[in-house]
C-alpha cells in the first residue's frame, strides 16, 4: 500500500517529531526524574536553577520531576481512551454504515445521542458520582472519557463506510462472490485507514484535554502525577499570583504540545484525503529566478520563457 | 447443446419506493424502473439494449447480475428457474457476470492488479499453483501484453482503457457463459472504444459467449450486435434482428433517437421534434406525451409488444402511421417539422 | 475569411514551473472570425480545455502561461480596440468578462451555485455589469433570457437541483447569453446530456447563433458534433493542434492519421458493417510523452523520422497540418490497412 | 421537514437519556454515593433536609424503583429539582439566578467565535499559499491549549502584570446591580477579557475548519464560474464562502457541547458568577441536587443550540427541502 504514504510537508514532520519526543517521555519520564516528585525534599518555592530546573513546589517538591512522572499518565490514558473510543467508533460506525437498515438506524441515533450530550459535563457528573478509590485508577477515568467521546468518530466513519459501500469496486467484488466479512476487511477498510487515523488523532487530542482539565478541577486523584493534577496545585497555591509562572505554565505548554503534534499530524492526513489542501499544488514551485507570486483564481500567471522553450 | 437460452429473463420487474417531489408528508409511492421485460442470451451472441439515461437499462443488469432483486419476474440459466431467495450462489456467479461502467470506480484503489484477478480465482477454487500463471493468462486474453508487467501494478498507474480491460480480465477469470456489460465504454478515451468495444464481438466471436451490452450509443450497438433492444421509461419498445432497429425504427421514440444522433453524412436526415420528457405518465403509453402521433387511445391504454416482421417487435399502437413518417420523411429531404 | 475577434500565436501553457512542469498546450496559434464558429476536438489530455482556460487567465494553479500572446477584439463596428488578454491586470479582465467572453461548462450542475435559486444568478450578472436597474427589470430580462432557450420563466425561483440535466444546461446557455457577448466558450456543454437532449441543445445553439452573432469556440470529444456545427474544426493531441481545416474539408479529407483514427472511432449509423479499429494504445501522459511526434506510437504510418523529430503545423492555404506523411492519400492508405 | 423533524426527535431522545442517566445514575453507581452522602451530612443539616435528599435519590424508600422515576418526571414537570444541600435553596431558584451569567458569556464568546473564526476561516482558505498560511500552526497551537490553562495565564499577563483589564469578576464591586449605564458599562468591562480568552481558544477551531471546506469549495466549478462572470473579488468570495460555511453550521452540534465543556471552566478562572462555578462547587462538595439540575440545565441548552444550528443550516441549504433530481 505504497500510496498510503503522508505528504511529507513541515507540519506532518514537526508533528511526529513532537509526539515522538513526548511518546519517549512516556515510557522513559519516571526512570529518569532527578527526584522523587512526591516527596518534600527541598526548601519550599524555590525559582528554577541549576538543581532545580522549574524550581520547587510550596511543599518543597521538584517540578521538573513532577513534569517529567506526569508525561506517563497523562498520555498513557490519552491514548487509552483515545484507542477505546476508536474501537467503539469503529465498531459502531462501520456496522452501521456497512449492514444498513434498522442496524444503522438504531446505531446512528445511539451516536447523535452521545454526540448532542455535552461531553464535560457529563464526564465531571458520572465522575463525581465515582467512589474516591476508583477516581485514582487512570483506566476507569480513561474508560469514562472513552464512553463520552467515540460518537463523533463513529458518525464520520459510518459517512465514510456508507459511500465505500456504494462504490463500484465494492460491488463489482460481490459480483465475483466474495464473501460479506471479506469486502468488509479486505475491500473496505483499507480505504477507511486515512480516517481512521485521523479520528484516532482526534479522539486522544479530546481525552488528554478531557483528562488534564478533570485532573485541574481535582476530580481525579491528586496524588496521581499528572499535568492537569500539577495545575491544580499550582492554582491551589496560587502560583501564577506568585508569580511562581515555571509552576502552573510547563505542563500547560507540555498539553498543548501534545494536542498541537496530534492536530499537526491531522493536517497530513486531511491533506491525503483532500488533495486540494496540499500547499504543493497551489504555490508554483521552481526556481528562484522563476518564482510566481501565489496565483489568484481567475488571473492564470503569464511567465515568459526567456531562455527559450525547449521541445 | 440445447436450444434454450445460456440466460434467459421472463417479465422482469423492479419497483421502487420514491417520494414525491415537494411534499414533505406524501407517502412514498412505487416507481417502476424496470416493467416486463423479457431477454434471451444466447452462445456466440451480442444482445444490445440501448436506452438513455432513466430508461432503466442499468437496472435491468443489475437484476441479471442479481446484485438487485426483481420485484417480479423470473431468471433462467439454460432453462432452469434460478431461486431468487439464495443470496449468494457461486454457480450463477461462474455463469453471469457482469462489468461495469466506470473502470476507476471499479477497480480498488488500494490493492494491485494481481489481487483484482487473484480472488475470483480463489473463489471459485483454481488450485493455489496455478493461480498467478492464469491471472496473466487472462490480462493476456485481454490484450494486456505481457501479463506478468501489469501484475503488480497499482490501478492508479493505469488507464482508463486499460482498466477496463483489467475489468473484463475479471470477469472472464470465473469462465462465465454469459458477460453482461453496462456501458464499458463510456467513460473511456473515445480513441480506444472501439478496441474494448472490438475484444467483446471478439469474447462473443471466439469463446462463444453470450454478451449483454448495454449502452446509451445506438450507433455501437448498431456496430456489435446481433439483436437491438430499445428502452424507454423501464419498458423495451423495440426489438429488432442486426441493423434493422437503426435503419428502419418504427417506434416513434427509436426514429427521435437514430435522428439525434450527430451524423455530418447524413445532415438532410429528418428530425423528429418531440418536446423534453417530463414525468413519465402512470397510464398508457410512456411515451405518448412526448409523442407527434399520439392520440387518445395512447394516452390511456399501454401499448403491447408486437411483431411486425421477423424478430421485429415494436410497442406502439400507431405502428403503420410511425413508420410511414420517419422513411417518407428522409426522402423527402428538409419537409416541415411535426409539431 | 472575416474580421478576426480572438487572435492567438504561439500560445504554450505549463502546469508548474522548473523541474516538474509538464507542458499541456504546445505553441497553439490560431485566429477566430467574428460570429465564427470554431471546434476544438481531442481526447482527455490532449490540451483543449487547457487551451481555452488559458486564453481567458481562468486556468487554476498551477497552471502558467510560457509564451504566445492572445487578444481580443471588441467594441461596435468602427471603434473596435484590441486587448491583450495576457497582460490585462485583474480590472480589465473583469469588465471583459461575460461582456464579451463567456462560458458554459460540461456540468451545469456543478457550475451553478447549489444553495441559490436559478433567479439570482441572472440578477447578479445583470446588477454587476449594470445593467437593468431595478430588480424587476432584471427579473424581466432574466424571463425573457429564459424564454429563449425555452424555459418557463417560473424555473428562476428554482435551484439548480430541482432541475433535469437538459435544462440546467439551458439555463447555463441563457446565462452566458444574459449580456450578449462577442464570444462564448463552450467546454464539452453536451457531454453529459442524452443524445436526444444534446440534439435539441445544438440545434438551440445554432438558431440563437445566427440570431444572436456570437463568436462561439466549442470543445468536445465528438468529431462528427463538431462537422455539423463548427466552421472550423482544430484537432488537438498531446497538447499540439495537429490539424486544423474547413469542417466539411476536414470531414471529406481528413489528412492527419490521428484525425483519421478519430473518426473512424466513432461506428457510422448507417450502411454495411465494416470491423473498425479505432486507435491502438492509449493517450499519452502528459508527463512522459514520447519523443518526436507525440502520436508516433499510435500511428500506423510511423517512419524513423517521426520519433526523431516534432513534424510543424504546416500552412497550406485554409489548412494546417502536422504531419511528416501529408500526402492527401493518407485515409485511403489508412483505411486499406485496417 | 423531515429532516428537521427527525432531528427534533434526536434532541427529544437526547433529553430522555440525559433525564434518566440523571435519575439511575447515583441509584445504580458502585459504592452507594448516596448513602455515604447522607452518613457524612447527618447532624450536619436538618431532619428534613435529609428527609428530601432521601427521597429525590430514594434511599430507604419502600415505593418501586419506576414508582420513584415516575415522581421524578412528575416533580420535573413542576419545576421541582430538589434542594441544593450547600445552598440551602431550592435548585431550580439557584439555578435561575445564575444562569443568566452563564447564558450572556457564553453565547456572547460562542457567536463571536463562531462569526469570527469563519470569516477568518474564508480568508484564509481564499488566500491559500499565502503568507496568512503561518496562522495556521499558530492557530493549531490555540486550539490544542486546554482552555483553563490560557485563561489563567491570560489573567496573569493581561490583568495582573499589564493591567489592561479589571480584576477578576463579573462586574465593579462598587457598581449598583441595576438597570444603570454605570452597571452595565463596568460589565461590558469585565466580560471582555473571558469573552477574549474563549475567543482566542475556541477561534482556531471554527477558523481551521471553514479553511479547509473553503480551499475545498474554492476548488468547485461554480466558483470558477463566478470568477468567469466578472464578478468582483468578495462576491466571489461570497459565492464560496455561503457553501463553505455549511459543514461548520452542521458540526455545530459536536463544537457547542464541546464549546460549553470548555467555557464552564472560564468561570472558574476568573472568578466569575453563573452555572460553571455552581458545578464545580456542587461536585466538590458533593451537593448531588443541584449536580443533577445542573447537569439537567445545560444539556437542555445545548439541545437548544443545536435545534436552532439545524434550523439555520435547513435554510440555508435548500438541498435538505426538497430531494436531488438526477
Amino acid at each position: 500500500m505504497k500510496n498510503f504514504a503522508l505528504p511529507r510537508s513541515p507540519k506532518v514532520i514537526a508533528g511526529m517529531v513532537i509526539l515522538g519526543i513526548f511518546l519517549l517521555l512516556m515510557v522513559i519520564g519516571p526512570f529518569i526524574e532527578p527526584y522523587n516528585p512526591s516527596s518534600p525534599l527541598f526548601l519550599q518555592n524555590l525559582p528554577p536553577s541549576s538543581a532545580h530546573w522549574l524550581g520547587t513546589t510550596e511543599l518543597g517538591q521538584d517540578i521538573f520531576s513532577q513534569l517529567l512522572d506526569g508525561a506517563r499518565a497523562t498520555m498513557v490514558v490519552g491514548l487509552v481512551a483515545g484507542l477505546v473510543a476508536t474501537v467503539l467508533s469503529i465498531v459502531v460506525g462501520v456496522s452501521a454504515g456497512y449492514l444498513g437498515g434498522k442496524t444503522d438506524e438504531a446505531l446512528s441515533l445511539t451516536s447523535n445521542v452521545f454526540l448532542s450530550l455535552p461531553g464535560l459535563p457529563l464526564l465531571i457528573v458520572i465522575d463525581s458520582y465515582l467512589p474516591v478509590s476508583k477516581r485514582s485508577n487512570p483506566l476507569v477515568i480513561g474508560g469514562v472519557i472513552a464512553l463520552t467521546g467515540w460518537a463523533w468518530g463513529a458518525r464520520v466513519l459510518r459517512a465514510q463506510t456508507l459511500s465505500l459501500r456504494n462504490r463500484d469496486f465494492v460491488e463489482a467484488s460481490r459480483i465475483v462472490g466474495e464473501k460479506r466479512w471479506r469486502i468488509m476487511a479486505v475491500e473496505i477498510a483499507p480505504n477507511l485507514l486515512p480516517i481512521l487515523a485521523s479520528s484516532l488523532l482526534f479522539t486522544v487530542l479530546y481525552s488528554v484535554g478531557a483528562y488534564t482539565s478533570l485532573a485541574y478541577l481535582g476530580l481525579t486523584n491528586t496524588s496521581v502525577w499528572n499535568w492537569g493534577t500539577m495545575m491544580y496545585w499550582a492554582q491551589a497555591n496560587n502560583a501564577l499570583l506568585a508569580n511562581q509562572w515555571y509552576w502552573f505554565v510547563p505542563p500547560g505548554i507540555c498539553i498543548a504540545l501534545v494536542g498541537t503534534s496530534l492536530a499537526l499530524l491531522n493536517f497530513g492526513i486531511d491533506e491525503f484525503i483532500n488533495p486540494r489542501l496540499r500547499a504543493a499544488g497551489v504555490r508554483v514551485r521552481g526556481p528562484k529566478s522563476a518564482r510566481v507570486s501565489r496565483p489568484r483564481l481567475g488571473m492564470t500567471p503569464v511567465l515568459r520563457d526567456t531562455s527559450g522553450v525547449s521541445s | 447443446m440445447s436450444d434454450a437460452p445460456l440466460l434467459e429473463a421472463r417479465g422482469l420487474t423492479k419497483e421502487f419506493l420514491v417520494k414525491p417531489q415537494g411534499s414533505t408528508f406524501a407517502r412514498r409511492r412505487p416507481f417502476r424502473a424496470v416493467e416486463d421485460v423479457s431477454v434471451q442470451l444466447r452462445e456466440g451472441r451480442v444482445t444490445a439494449v440501448v436506452g438513455e439515461s432513466g430508461s432503466g437499462k442499468s437496472v435491468l443488469a443489475r437484476m441479471l447480475a442479481r446484485t438487485v432483486s426483481p420485484s417480479a419476474g423470473e431468471l433462467l440459466v439454460g432453462g432452469k428457474v434460478i431461486d431468487p431467495h439464495q443470496r449468494r450462489d457461486l454457480t450463477y456467479t461462474a455463469t453471469v457476470q457482469l462489468v461495469l461502467q466506470d473502470p476507476f470506480a471499479s477497480i480498488n484503489p488500494v490493492h494491485p492488479i494481481r489481487h483484482v484477478l487473484e480472488r475470483p480465482l480463489i473463489i471459485h477454487g483454481t488450485a493455489s499453483r496455478e493461480v498467478p500463471a492464469l491471472s496473466k493468462e487472462l490480462l493476456e486474453r485481454v490484450a494486456l501484453t505481457p501479463g506478468e508487467s501489469f501484475l503488480d501494478r497499482y490501478p492508479h498507474e493505469l488507464s482508463g482503457g486499460q482498466l477496463q480491460r483489467v475489468s473484463i480480465a475479471r470477469a472472464l477469470s470465473v469462465r462465465p457463459k454469459v458477460l453482461l456489460a453496462d456501458e464499458p465504454i463510456s467513460m473511456l478515451d473515445v480513441s480506444v472504444r472501439l478496441g474494448v468495444l472490438n475484444l467483446l464481438r471478439d469474447l462473443c466471436d471466439r469463446e462463444h459467449l453470450a454478451i449483454l451490452y448495454i449502452t446509451h450509443d445506438i450507433a455501437s450497438a448498431r456496430y456489435i450486435a446481433d439483436e437491438v433492444l430499445v428502452m424507454y421509461a423501464g419498458q423495451v419498445v423495440e426489438v429488432a434482428e442486426g441493423t434493422d432497429v437503426v435503419d428502419h425504427p418504427r417506434h416513434p421514440y427509436t426514429q427521435l433517437l437514430v435522428s439525434s444522433v450527430p451524423d455530418p453524412g447524413h445532415q438532410d436526415r429528418v428530425r423528429i421534434q418531440a418536446p423534453s420528457a417530463t414525468a413519465f405518465p402512470e397510464e398508457g403509453c410512456r411515451f405518448a406525451p412526448r409523442c407527434p402521433l399520439a392520440d387518445d387511445r395512447c394516452r390511456r391504454q399501454v401499448p403491447e409488444l408486437v411483431e411486425i416482421g421477423t424478430g421485429h417487435r415494436v410497442r406502439c399502437w400507431r405502428v403503420e402511421e410511425a413508420s410511414v413518417l420517419f422513411s417518407s420523411r428522409n426522402s423527402q429531404k428538409g419537409g416541415g417539422e411535426i409539431t | 475569411m472575416s474580421e478576426s475577434i480572438l487572435r492567438v500565436e504561439n500560445f504554450s501553457v505549463d502546469y508548474g514551473v522548473g523541474d516538474r512542469a509538464v507542458r499541456a498546450v504546445h505553441d497553439v496559434t490560431f485566429s477566430l472570425g467574428r460570429s465564427e464558429v470554431l471546434g476544438i476536438a481531442g481526447e482527455s489530455g490532449s490540451g483543449k480545455s487547457t487551451l481555452v482556460y488559458g486564453l481567458t487567465r481562468l486556468l487554476r494553479a498551477p497552471g502558467v502561461i510560457r509564451s504566445g500572446s492572445a487578444s481580443l477584439t471588441i467594441g461596435e463596428e468602427g471603434q473596435r480596440r484590441e486587448i491583450d488578454l495576457l497582460s490585462a491586470d485583474e480590472r480589465e479582465l473583469r469588465a471583459l468578462r461575460w461582456r464579451h467572453i463567456s462560458v458554459v461548462l460540461q456540468s451545469a450542475l456543478s457550475a451553478l451555485n447549489p444553495v441559490r435559486r436559478i433567479g439570482k444568478e441572472f440578477d447578479e450578472v445583470l446588477r454587476y455589469h449594470g445593467q437593468g436597474t431595478s430588480r424587476a427589470e432584471r427579473r424581466a430580462r432574466a424571463e425573457e433570457l429564459l424564454a429563449m432557450v425555452g424555459l418557463k420563466s417560473d424555473r428562476l425561483d428554482r435551484f439548480p437541483h430541482e432541475l433535469s440535466g437538459g435544462q440546467r444546461q439551458r439555463v447555463m446557455i441563457a446565462l452566458a447569453l444574459a449580456l450578449s457577448p462577442d464570444l462564448v466558450i463552450m467546454d464539452e456543454p453536451t457531454t453529459a446530456l442524452d443524445v436526444v437532449t444534446q440534439r435539441e441543445i445544438i440545434d438551440e445553439l445554432r438558431e440563437l447563433r445566427e440570431r444572436l452573432g456570437f463568436a462561439m469556440i466549442f470543445i468536445t470529444h465528438d468529431l462528427s458534433l463538431l462537422v455539423e456545427l463548427a466552421e472550423q474544426i482544430m484537432v488537438m493531441y498531446a497538447g499540439r493542434v495537429v490539424e486544423r481545416a474547413d469542417s466539411s474539408d476536414l470531414y471529406a479529407i481528413p489528412r492527419h492519421p490521428y484525425t483519421v483514427g478519430l473518426m473512424n472511432s466513432f461506428p457510422p449509423l448507417s450502411g454495411e458493417i465494416v470491423p473498425m479499429s479505432g486507435i491502438p494504445g492509449s493517450p499519452p501522459s502528459l508527463a512522459s510523452l514520447p519523443t518526436g511526434c507525440a502520436f508516433h506510437p499510435r500511428c500506423p504510418l510511423a517512419s524513423e523520422e517521426c520519433s526523431l523529430s516534432s513534424p510543424p503545423l504546416v500552412v497550406e492555404g485554409s489548412r494546417s497540418l502536422a504531419c511528416f506523411h501529408s500526402s492527401p492519400s493518407v485515409r485511403e492508405r489508412l483505411e486499406i490497412r485496417s | 421537514m423531515r429532516v428537521l423533524l427527525r432531528r427534533f426527535g434526536v434532541y427529544l431522545l437526547t433529553a430522555w437519556v440525559a433525564i434518566t442517566a440523571n435519575f439511575f445514575l447515583p441509584r445504580l453507581m458502585p459504592g452507594n454515593p448516596i448513602a455515604s452522602l447522607i452518613g457524612k451530612l447527618t447532624g450536619q443539616v436538618t431532619p428534613q433536609e435529609v428527609r428530601s435528599i432521601q427521597l429525590q435519590f430514594g434511599v430507604g424508600l419502600h415505593s418501586s424503583i419506576w414508582q420513584q422515576y415516575w415522581d421524578y418526571w412528575v416533580n420535573l414537570f413542576h419545576g421541582q429539582l430538589g434542594t441544593s444541600i450547600t445552598l440551602s435553596a431550592s435548585v431550580s431558584s439557584v439555578l435561575a439566578s445564575q444562569i443568566y451569567w452563564t447564558l450572556g458569556l457564553i453565547g456572547v464568546a460562542t457567536v463571536l467565535s463562531f462569526v469570527f473564526g469563519t470569516a477568518l476561516g474564508a480568508l484564509l482558505g481564499w488566500t491559500r499559499g499565502a503568507r496568512t498560511d503561518s496562522l495556521i500552526p499558530l492557530a493549531t497551537f490555540f486550539q490544542a491549549t486546554p482552555y483553563f490553562f490560557l485563561g489563567s495565564v491570560m489573567v496573569l499577563v493581561l490583568s495582573n502584570n499589564l493591567h489592561w483589564f479589571p480584576d477578576l469578576g463579573a462586574y465593579d464591586p462598587n457598581a449598583t446591580p441595576g438597570f444603570n449605564w454605570g452597571f452595565i458599562a463596568s460589565l461590558i468591562r469585565y466580560g471582555e477579557l473571558p469573552v477574549l480568552s474563549i475567543l482566542l481558544s475556541s477561534m482556531a477551531g471554527w477558523m481551521l475548519g471553514m479553511r479547509n471546506m473553503m480551499v475545498t469549495v474554492i476548488g468547485e466549478d461554480f466558483v470558477l464560474m463566478a470568477v468567469a462572470k466578472g464578478l468582483p473579488r468578495r462576491r466571489v468570495i461570497w459565492h464560496a464562502a455561503r457553501n463553505a460555511v455549511l459543514p461548520s453550521v452542521a458540526n455545530f452540534a459536536l463544537a457547542i457541547g464541546l464549546l460549553v465543556s470548555g467555557a464552564l471552566l472560564v468561570e472558574l478562572v476568573f472568578n466569575y458568577p453563573g452555572v460553571g462555578n455552581l458545578l464545580l462547587n456542587a461536585t466538590l462538595n458533593e451537593d448531588y441536587p443541584l449536580l443533577q439540575g445542573i447537569f439537567l440545565i445545560i444539556t437542555l441548552t445545548v439541545l437548544g443550540a443545536n435545534l436552532i444550528a439545524d434550523v439555520l443550516y435547513f435554510w440555508l441549504d435548500p438541498r435538505t427541502r426538497t430531494p436531488v433530481t438526477q
